[in-house]
C-alpha cells in the first residue's frame, strides 16, 4: 500500500504543469453556456489538443498520450489546480468516446475521435425524454428503419451544451414490440443541424441556455452512425457505466482545487468562524475523494471493476461541490448574490448535481440494493 | 393569550392572496427582471391601495401603523407570490423615518408619500436593491441616514428578479443617528416573505410529485420524497410562529431568531423543491425559479444565519446570567 | 393575537413559582430508572399532591386545579424553570387519565385517579409486543372471557416504568377473528403484582431499567378494569391521541429549561465557538416550539382540535431534544463521557426520544400524508 | 501508486477477524464492564501474540514498527469486534516512549513489555482509560512524561466498558517532553477503531431490517431504511481511505482529517443504527448496544472533531498561502 507516484507519473505531472503555467488564460473565460463563451472554450480546446493535452486518456493515434487513469487523475490535478478552463467537450469524451472505444467500429474512431479531441465538433448527449428522467427505460423517441439507415422522431430533452453543440449522441426506440423497455434501444450519433432537427434552447436557474429541448422529425442516420447492434443500444450505453466513468464522471482534482479555493477565499476574509467547521470538512471531504479515486484507480489497474460504487462517488462530488459553493456563498454575502460572481456561476452548477446523471435519490437506492443487499422497494 | 391570527388578519391574508393570485405575479417578477418595471409598479399601487406600505408608518405620518403583526400577514403573501420589488426596503425605510421621534420636515414628507405607495424606496448598507428603479434611495453611511441622488451599477443577482445598486454619493442628511430599532422591520418583513416563499414552494412541489410518474406511480409516493416533504413542512411549520411571536414583541432576538429560522427554513425548502422537481425546476421557464433563487437571496438580506445567531446570543446573555 | 397570559394565569404562574421556589430538592433525585430513585420521585409525586400541584389540570374533585390547557403550559413553564423532577407518573398522567377522562366511568375515575394523583399508584404502559413496535395493529396477546371479567394473557414489551410501577394499561385481542386488525381489542388495567405477571426489567443503554417485559399467564381482570367496550380498545386508545394529547406528550417548559441551562453551560466554559450555533438554534428551537403549543392551545380553547400536526410536534421535540443534549456532550468533551454527569442521563433519554411514542419514520409519513396530501405508498 | 492494502494486510485483516470472531468479544465485553478483565486479558495476550503491540514499537525495542499502516489494519478489526481495554493508550504510551530518540533506561524496558503484551498501558491527559485494569499508568503533565504509581476513581462512562481514572500524583518521570508525533498514532488508531465500530454497527443493522417485519414487510424494503443505510455506507466508505492516507504519510493534518471523518461517520452510523433497530437497540442486553456507545466515546477521545477540524485548517494554512 503507498501513495507515491511512479517517476514517470511524476515527469508527466511536471511536463502538465508546466505546460498549463505557460498556457491557462489569465483571465477566467466567458461563461462556457454564451455563444461567445462556448467559442472561447472551444478555441481551447485547439489550443490544448495541439500540445496533445486535450485527451491524454486516449491512445496516441487519436491524439492522446496513452495515460492510464492513474496518470489521468494526475492530469486532472494538476489542470484543474492551474485554475483551466471548464471543457466544452466533456460530454463527448466522458460519455461517447468510451462508447466508442468499446463499441465502435474503427471505422467509426477514426472519423469520430480526432475532430472530438480538437473540439472542432463538439458534442450534445440525448438521453433524457420529458416522461423519462431518471427512469431511461421509459424512453419513447423511436427509430424506424429506413433504406441503409434510420430514421429519427421524437423528442428529446435536458441536452446539455446542444444550444451550441455540433453533433449528439443517444438512445432510440427501434423495437417497440421488445418484451422488456430496457431491449430494442439504438444507440446512434446525429447531427443537430440536420434540418430536421429543431433544437429549443432552455435557460437554467441564471437564464444562460445551459442545456436544450430537441424536436427529432425524420432525421435520417446512416448505418454507420450506429454503435453497436441495432437492439442493443442500453447494453451500449451502459457498458461504459460500470467502469471507469464511475471514477472519471468528475475529477478528484476539480474539488481539491475548488477546495482550496475555499480556503483562501475564508482566510483572505478574516477566517470567520461561523463557516470553520464547514472550510475544513470541504478540505477534507475533497482529500477523501482524491484517495477514494486512488483507490478505485488501483483496483481498476490490476483489472477490478468498479460498480455500484459509482453511485457512492456520485452522492459524494455532488453533495461536496454544493456544500462548498454555499459555503463560499456564506462567506461572500452580499458580495455573493451578485450573478457574475466568481463563484456564482459554479454554485449554479453545483445546484443541478444531485440531480443529473442519475438523481441522488436513484443511487441510494442502489447504494442500498446493490451494496448492501436489502430487499428491492417498490420503489 | 390568544396566539392565533384575528378575523380580520385571516380575511387582509385571504384579500392579499386572492389579489396577487389574480394578477398573476410570475409575469410581472419576469418583466421586473427584464428591467420593465410597469407591471411591478402596478402591482404596487394595488399593494399601497391595500394599505400594506401604510403599516410601518405612524398614523401621524398619514399611516395606519406601526402594526407589525399585519406587516408580516402581508409579507408572508408577498413572498408567497414572488411579489418583485424592494418591499422590504420601502418598509425599512418607512421604520427609519418613523424611528427618530425629531423627525425633520423632508422625513415626515418622505413618510407619507411611501405610506401612499406614492414612492417606492431603497436602503443602500451598502447595495441597494432596485436602486434602479426605486424613487427614493436612502444610504446607511457611518450611523446616518442620507437620502442619495439616486443608484447606479445595477447588476444581475442570482435571483434575476433582483439588481443591487450603489447609492450615488453626497445627497441630503436626513437623520444623525440611525433609529436602532429600525433593522428590526427589515428582518421581520424579510421573514414574513421567506416564510411565504417557503409555502409556495412546497404547494408547488407537493402538486408536482403527485403527478409526475416515474417508475410506474407518481414519485409523491415515495418514502424519500415524502419524508424531505415532511421535514420542509416542519421546518415552515415552526418558523411560523417565531414569525408571529417577534411580530407581537419586536424584541430584537425573537426578531433575529424568527429571521434565521424563517429564512433557514425556506432555503432548505428551496433545496427539496429544486430536488423533487428535477431538471425542470432547474430552468429559468419553470415558474419555480422566481421562488428558488428569492428563497437564497433572503438568506443573505438584512442578516445572515450567523449574525442572527448572534443576536440571539447576545440577548441570552442578556437576560439568562451564568451561575457558578 | 397577542401574547399576553391573562391576569388569573399570571398569578397562578405566580403562586406555582413560589410553591416551587419552596419546595424543588436542592440537589437532584437519584435516578427516576432505581429503586431509590424510584421511590424519591413517588415522594416527590405525594408532596406536589398535598398542595394540589400533581395534576393541576384535573377537575378539582380528584385532586387538581381545574387548569385549562393555556395555565398547563405555564405551570409546565415554571416547573421546569425551577429544576424540578421529572415526573414518575407521567405514563399515567399523560395516557390512562386523560383516557378515564373521556370514557371511564364515574366509579373507574373515582377509584383510580386519587391514588395516581398522590403516586400512591405508578402506572406503566403496556402497548407494545415482539413483533409490534409501530405497527401497532399487529397485537397478539389476548383477552378471553371469563366469569365477571377476562383472562389476559401474552407478551408485552418495552413497558416503561414497570419494572417498579404498581398497575400497568394496555390493549389486548379480546375478538380474534375480528375482520379488521384494529377491531376486536380490549382497553384493560391490571396490576402487575398478579400472580399471573411477570416483570422482566430491560436494561437500556446505561443498563438502568427503564423498561420491562411483561408475560401475562392468565391474568384475571374484573370487568371494571375495562375502560369502554370490549373490542372498541383500539377507538379509546386512540380517541385521546388526537386532541390535547400531542400537546401535552412533551411540554415545551422542558425544552425551554434545557436550552437555557445548555446556554448557561456554554458560558460557564467560555463561549466556545465550536458549539455557537447549536446552542443558538437550541435557544431559538424552544422558544418556537413554545410558541407554537401556544398557537395550538389557543386553537383548542376555541374548540378546535390537534390532529396530525402532533406528528410534526413528535418530530420537532425529539429532535431538539437530542441535539440538545448531544451539543451539552460535545461541550463537556472528557467529562461529558462519565454515566453519572449531569447531562449523560438526559442524553440517553433523548436518544430513545426519536424511536418511542411512533417512530418519527412513521410521524413523517402521517405529515406527508395526511397533512400535505401525498398518496399512500405501499410503506 | 497501488493505493490498497496488501495481500499479507489483508491476510493480517481476516486473520484477525477470525480469531476474534472465533473469541466471541461481546462476553468479553460484557465481564470487562462489570470488573472482570480475566476475559479482556486472555483477548489481549492473543492480540499481542498476532503482533498487535509491537506494530508501534521500533524493531530495536522488542517491535516490529513502527507500521501504522499495519496498526490501522489491525484497530479496524479491533473496533469490528469491540475489544475492551485501553488500545489505543497502550499504542500512545509506545509511540511517546519511541518517540524519543535519547529514550532513557526505563522507558526502553518498557517498551519491550508493551509490543510483548506482557504490559497493557494507560495515558492520562487528564484522564486514563481503564487506569484499575492497566499495568502501566502514565500521565502526560504539563508537556512531560511520567510514569505514575497507579490511577484511582474509577468511573463508569457511558460506554459501560470504559472506565475513566485519574492518575495518582507523583512517580516516576519518564521524559522531560511529549514527543509531538506521538498524538497521531493515538488518532490513527482511534480513527481505524471508529471505522470498525462503523463497519460492524452497519452489517448488524442491515442483518436487522432484513429480518424485522413490520406493516407486512421487512423493514429494510422502505425507502427512508434504505437511504439513512446508504449514508452511513457512504460516509464510512469515504473515511477509510483517509484513514489508510493517513497511515501512509503521518502527516498531522492527514490524521486529524482521518480521525474527524471516521468518528463522525460511525456516530452518526450508530445514530441509524439504534434508530433502525428501535426499543431492541435502546437496551444493554442488544449487544449492538457495546459498539453504540462507544462510538460516542471514541469521538470524544483523543481530538474531539473540532480539535480535527481545527488540526486541518492549520495545516492547510501553512501548505495555502491566501494570494491577494
Amino acid at each position: 500500500m503507498d501513495l507515491t507516484h511512479c517517476p514517470a507519473d511524476e515527469a508527466f505531472r511536471a511536463e502538465a504543469r508546466a505546460w498549463l503555467a505557460g498556457h491557462v488564460p489569465a483571465h477566467p473565460l466567458p461563461s462556457l453556456e454564451t455563444g461567445e463563451g462556448f467559442a472561447a472554450h472551444r478555441a481551447w480546446e485547439a489550443e490544448l489538443a495541439a500540445d496533445r493535452w486535450s485527451v491524454v486518456s486516449w491512445p496516441e493515434e487519436y491524439g492522446g498520450r496513452g495515460a492510464d487513469v492513474m496518470r489521468w487523475l494526475v492530469f486532472e490535478e494538476e489542470y484543474w489546480a492551474a485554475g483551466a478552463p471548464g471543457r466544452v467537450s466533456q460530454n463527448g469524451l466522458g460519455l461517447l468516446a468510451p462508447t466508442l472505444f468499446e463499441h465502435g467500429t474503427p471505422e467509426q474512431r477514426a472519423r469520430v475521435l480526432p475532430s472530438m479531441a480538437t473540439g472542432e465538433v463538439v458534442w450534445a448527449q440525448a438521453w433524457s425524454e420529458p416522461e423519462a428522467g431518471s427512469d431511461l427505460a421509459a424512453l419513447r423517441s423511436r427509430a424506424v428503419r429506413a433504406d441503409g439507415g434510420w430514421l429519427l422522431s421524437g423528442q428529446k430533452t435536458w441536452s446539455s451544451r446542444a444550444a451550441f453543440a455540433d453533433r449528439a449522441f443517444g438512445l432510440f426506440r427501434s423495437g417497440p414490440g421488445a418484451p422488456k423497455p430496457h431491449q430494442g434501444l439504438l444507440y446512434v450519433m446525429f447531427d443537430l443541424q440536420d434540418p430536421g432537427v429543431t433544437v429549443r434552447p432552455i435557460g437554467r436557474l441564471d437564464g444562460r441556455p445551459a442545456f436544450a429541448e430537441l424536436f427529432l422529425d425524420e432525421v435520417f442516420v446512416p448505418d454507420e452512425d450506429v454503435i453497436g447492434e441495432p437492439g442493443e443500444g442500453w447494453r451500449v450505453a451502459m457498458s461504459t457505466a460500470g467502469s471507469e466513468r464511475g471514477l472519471t464522471l468528475r475529477s478528484p482534482g476539480r474539488y481539491l482545487a475548488a477546495a482550496r479555493r475555499l480556503h483562501t477565499l475564508w482566510r483572505t476574509l478574516g477566517s470567520p468562524e461561523h463557516v470553520r467547521d464547514r472550510v475544513a470538512d470541504a478540505l477534507s471531504g475533497a482529500r477523501a475523494y482524491q484517495l477514494s479515486a486512488y483507490a478505485h484507480a488501483s483496483r481498476l489497474l490490476e483489472g477490478g471493476t468498479v460498480g455500484a460504487e459509482a453511485s457512492m462517488n456520485k452522492v459524494f462530488w455532488s453533495e461536496l461541490d454544493l456544500v462548498l459553493h454555499e459555503t463560499a456563498l456564506d462567506l461572500l454575502g452580499e458580495e455573493g448574490q451578485f450573478a457574475d460572481g466568481a463563484w456564482s456561476e459554479g454554485y449554479v452548477f453545483a445546484l443541478a448535481g444531485p440531480i443529473y446523471a442519475g438523481a441522488n435519490e436513484v443511487q441510494r437506492d442502489i447504494v442500498a440494493e446493490r451494496l448492501l443487499g436489502l430487499p428491492r422497494g417498490r420503489r | 393569550m390568544r396566539f392565533l391570527p384575528t378575523a380580520e388578519q385571516r380575511a387582509f391574508a385571504a384579500s392579499l392572496d386572492a389579489m396577487l393570485t389574480a394578477a398573476g405575479t410570475p409575469s410581472a417578477v419576469r418583466s421586473w427582471a427584464a428591467g420593465d418595471h410597469t407591471a411591478g409598479r402596478a402591482l404596487w399601487s394595488r399593494l399601497a391601495d391595500a394599505g400594506v406600505f401604510a403599516l410601518a408608518v405612524p398614523e401621524s405620518c398619514a399611516g395606519v401603523g406601526p402594526l407589525p403583526v399585519e406587516l408580516a400577514v402581508a409579507f408572508v403573501e408577498l413572498g408567497r407570490h414572488a411579489v418583485p420589488g424592494p418591499l422590504v426596503e420601502t418598509v425599512l425605510a418607512a421604520a427609519l423615518l418613523a424611528g427618530d421621534p425629531r423627525r425633520p420636515d423632508p422625513a415626515a414628507e418622505l413618510l407619507s408619500a411611501l405610506a401612499s405607495g406614492r414612492a417606492m424606496a431603497t436602503v443602500g448598507a451598502p447595495y441597494a436593491l432596485d436602486g434602479d428603479a426605486a424613487d427614493v434611495v436612502l444610504a446607511l453611511r457611518d450611523g446616518e441616514v442620507w437620502r442619495a441622488p439616486g443608484a447606479r451599477d445595477a447588476r444581475p443577482c442570482l435571483d434575476r428578479a433582483r439588481r443591487l445598486t450603489t447609492p450615488l454619493p453626497g445627497g441630503e442628511l436626513l437623520l444623525p443617528r440611525t433609529p436602532p430599532a429600525a433593522l428590526g422591520w427589515a428582518r421581520l418583513a424579510t421573514a414574513a416573505q421567506a416564510i411565504g416563499v417557503g409555502a409556495a414552494l412546497l404547494d408547488r412541489t407537493v402538486a408536482h410529485v403527485g403527478r409526475r410518474v416515474q417508475f410506474g406511480v407518481p414519485i409523491g409516493s415515495f418514502q424519500a420524497v415524502k419524508h424531505r416533504l415532511a421535514d420542509a413542512k416542519i421546518a415552515l411549520e415552526f418558523a411560523r410562529p417565531l414569525l408571529f411571536g417577534a411580530a407581537l414583541t419586536m424584541d430584537a432576538a425573537d426578531v433575529a431568531a424568527a429571521k434565521g429560522a424563517a429564512c433557514e427554513a425556506a432555503y432548505s425548502t428551496a433545496r427539496t423543491a429544486l430536488q423533487l422537481h428535477g431538471a425542470i425546476g432547474y430552468t429559468a421557464e419553470c415558474d419555480l425559479s422566481l421562488w428558488l433563487t428569492k428563497a437564497r437571496a433572503l438568506r443573505t438580506a438584512w442578516g445572515a444565519p450567523h449574525e442572527c445567531r448572534a443576536a440571539v446570543l447576545a440577548a441570552a446573555l442578556a437576560t439568562d446570567p451564568p451561575h457558578h
